[in-house]
């Protein structure tokens, strides 16, 4: 019985995993990495609920009758690179951060921040 | 024996797992990458034969394109100033 | 003729397999970074190689044929670069080969201070 | 996987870490394969493996590479983890069980693709025409927010470039290639080989999208994958000559103005936003036009976003060392 719902903990672990570097680390860029895993997460969760036994991928061939549920790998498919754009975003904020604080350390900036008022 | 060799091939990747973690230099690491993706290429035409899809080997195709392409990109980045610049600081 | 197809793309396989498996453990096991990469970058190839015939074998018909080969192709390409690429980036930041075992924790004794 | 994860959280040197993401990108790729998912393989291949580990190494380059020790309680931060996770945990006990045909997901719209797109759109891959045909509206919406995301890097990271630097550049770059050309001979003579066929690839993931997995994002991210490899191996001033920055700023809005464009055309004939139906005097013809036009568009942009993204990190990061050579 439960065994067969092993596919949502895995999900549940790795969400929990990036979670925790989000709010645990003060890197930025191992923030964005942790958002990255947290992101997979989801797309795990998606795909595998997508899954029915005994099914194929949703390419229309002869001879097949079951398909896996197409629409998951829709959203995901377009969220995967969504999610490469967003990142590159984070990455370039980073970057600008470095070149305005010299630091991407989360407590060095408000340091530097409070210094400044 | 499709079977054996894909479960060969997960070992493998384990192992490689194991050395990327463990391993001392950054070149250990970059070679781990480099061999899981390409036992990624072999261990996706395989599943693609295991379910009798075997149309799905462009995905395989692109893997060992964009592994090269990674790999390059790494070797690239690594190579340049930034460690000359952390080994300058050390001195 | 089809159980002899059948036998030999086994027999690809298996040693395919079996290259896998030592190049993974060569990697695992080998003291320094040079001979993981001759471990992995001599067997990878050949055991991609094998497997990548073992299933030619297994369907050897038009497309999906194609594609194989032009995997098999692009693997004898890309990796040998690859490793070629990898050796000389080492070799460019002084990485250096464990000679031996007292040598290298001479080595080691002497950079630590 | 969860492994893999962990290890993230370990380490401190955030250049192994990237090299890890890499390993877990590749990982869930294979997942995908296993859960049937082909098409988000494809993606997740060109996109996780390939393009965001380059972009997190020259993110780190820039910003140096070793993380601080933390200075927080990570205590906290474990006890509002372990929560949350427990209480996710409890929530799955009501989901229903991996793999059953019955679930409710599989109930409500899929049915309907499945059987009937062949008829409605005449494209074997459900995957394709659902995300061109059917959800096109959500799609169009996807592409505004890539082209806005490049944007945004533009934006963020562009360089002012002035015409004196540039033509003291040209000697300089000739010299530079020279050394470069004894460094990286092999490679680059391979990359010769090798570039003119994965362009071509990538041509045939576009348009063989309907019948196999591929499409325009997919498409757009290898095509880019390609570019970069010429930017790394031939050096930035040179993929410069030969990819005009401008041109590609003007590609990645062409890109989504064809994609709307048709959806106003459809519009223009009579018919719903994006119902291609309306585009040939057969509504199946019409289909297949409209869904190759807007992977088009989608390619395009795509292609274009990530050229903008990767030549805004690598030159941004290029001007950096030029300035501290000159401090030096």
């Amino acid at each position: 019985m439960i065994m067969g719902l092993y596919n949502y903990w895995v999900v549940v672990v790795l969400m929990m995993i990036g979670f925790y570097i989000v709010i645990a680390h003060g890197n930025l860029i191992k923030k964005i990495v942790g958002l990255s895993i947290f992101q997979t997460s989801v797309f795990i969760f998606y795909i595998s609920m997508a899954k029915v036994d005994g099914g194929t991928a949703p390419i229309l061939a002869e001879g097949i009758t079951q398909y896996s549920n197409p629409l998951p790998h829709v959203l995901i498919l377009t969220a995967i690179v969504v999610g490469i754009a967003t990142t590159a975003l984070g990455l370039a904020l980073a970057v600008r951060i470095k070149e305005a604080y010299g630091t991407i350390e989360e407590d060095e900036i408000q340091e530097k921040d409070n210094l400044d008022c | 024996m499709l079977i054996a060799a894909t479960l060969a091939i997960l070992v493998v990747m384990i192992m490689a797992i194991i050395r990327a973690i463990s391993g001392p230099t950054l070149y250990d690491r970059i070679l781990a990458v480099n061999m899981f993706g390409t036992k990624t290429v072999l261990l996706i035409s395989l599943l693609g034969f295991l379910m009798g899809r075997p149309e799905f080997l462009d995905i395989a195709i692109v893997y060992a394109l964009i592994n090269f392409i990674s790999v390059i990109g790494v070797l690239h980045y690594s190579d340049s100033s930034i460690f000359k610049r952390s080994d300058e600081q050390k001195k | 003729m089809d159980t002899l197809m059948d036998i030999s793309s086994a027999v690809f396989l298996l040693i395919g397999s079996f290259l896998c498996v030592s190049g993974g453990v060569g990697l695992l096991r080998f003291p320094d970074f040079y001979t993981r990469m001759h471990a992995v970058g001599v067997t990878e190839t050949l055991a991609t190689v094998m497997i990548l015939i073992g299933l030619m074998l297994q369907n050897p018909e038009g497309l999906v044929l194609l594609k194989l080969i032009i995997i098999l192709i692009m693997t004898l390409f890309i990796s040998p670069t690859a490793s070629h690429a990898l050796a000389s980036a080492a070799v460019h930041n002084n990485l250096l080969p464990v000679l031996d075992k007292k040598e290298a924790t001479e080595k080691e004794a002497s950079s630590n201070p | 996987m969860v492994a893999t994860a962990i290890a993230i959280v370990k380490m401190k040197d955030l250049f192994a870490i990237i090299m890890l993401l890499g390993i877990y990108s590749l990982l869930s790729a294979c997942f995908f394969v296993a859960m049937d998912a082909v098409d988000v393989a494809f993606t997740e291949a060109a996109v996780g493996a390939g393009i965001s580990t380059l972009l997190m190494l020259v993110a780190i380059t820039m910003t140096g590479r070793v993380e601080n020790p933390s200075r927080h309680k990570p205590a906290l931060a474990l006890f509002v983890v372990v929560v949350t996770g427990s209480l996710l945990i409890y929530g799955t006990l009501d989901m229903p069980y991996f793999g059953l045909a019955q679930d409710p997901v599989h109930l409500h719209v899929a049915p309907r693709y499945i059987n009937d797109s062949m008829q409605e759109i005449g494209v074997p891959n459900i995957v394709t025409s659902v995300l061109a045909s059917y959800r096109a509206f959500d799609t169009f919406g996807e592409v505004v927010v890539i082209f806005t995301a490049g944007m945004g890097v533009l934006a963020l990271l562009s360089v002012v470039r002035h015409p004196k630097d540039v033509a003291i550049d040209n000697s300089k770059i000739d010299a530079f290639n020279k050394c470069m050309h004894e460094e990286h001979l092999i490679l680059r003579i391979v990359a010769k080989v090798l570039i003119p066929f994965i362009l071509l690839f990538a041509l045939y993931v576009q348009f063989h999208g309907d019948y196999g997995p591929g499409g325009g994002f997919q498409a757009g991210v290898i095509f880019a994958a390609a570019i970069i490899l010429y930017t790394m191996l031939f050096g930035m001033n040179t993929a410069r000559r030969v990819i005009n920055q401008s041109a590609t700023q003007l590609f990645a809005a062409v890109g989504v103005l064809l994609y709307g464009s048709v959806g106003v055309i459809s519009l223009l004939e009579g018919k719903n936003f994006l119902d291609y139906s309306a585009l040939s005097a057969d509504p199946i013809a019409g289909q297949h036009l409209g869904i190759l036009l807007i992977e088009l568009g989608v390619g395009i942009t795509v292609t274009a976003v990530m050229v903008i993204i990767f030549f805004n990190f690598a030159g941004r990061r290029n001007d950096q060392q030029n300035k501290e050579n000159n401090d030096l």
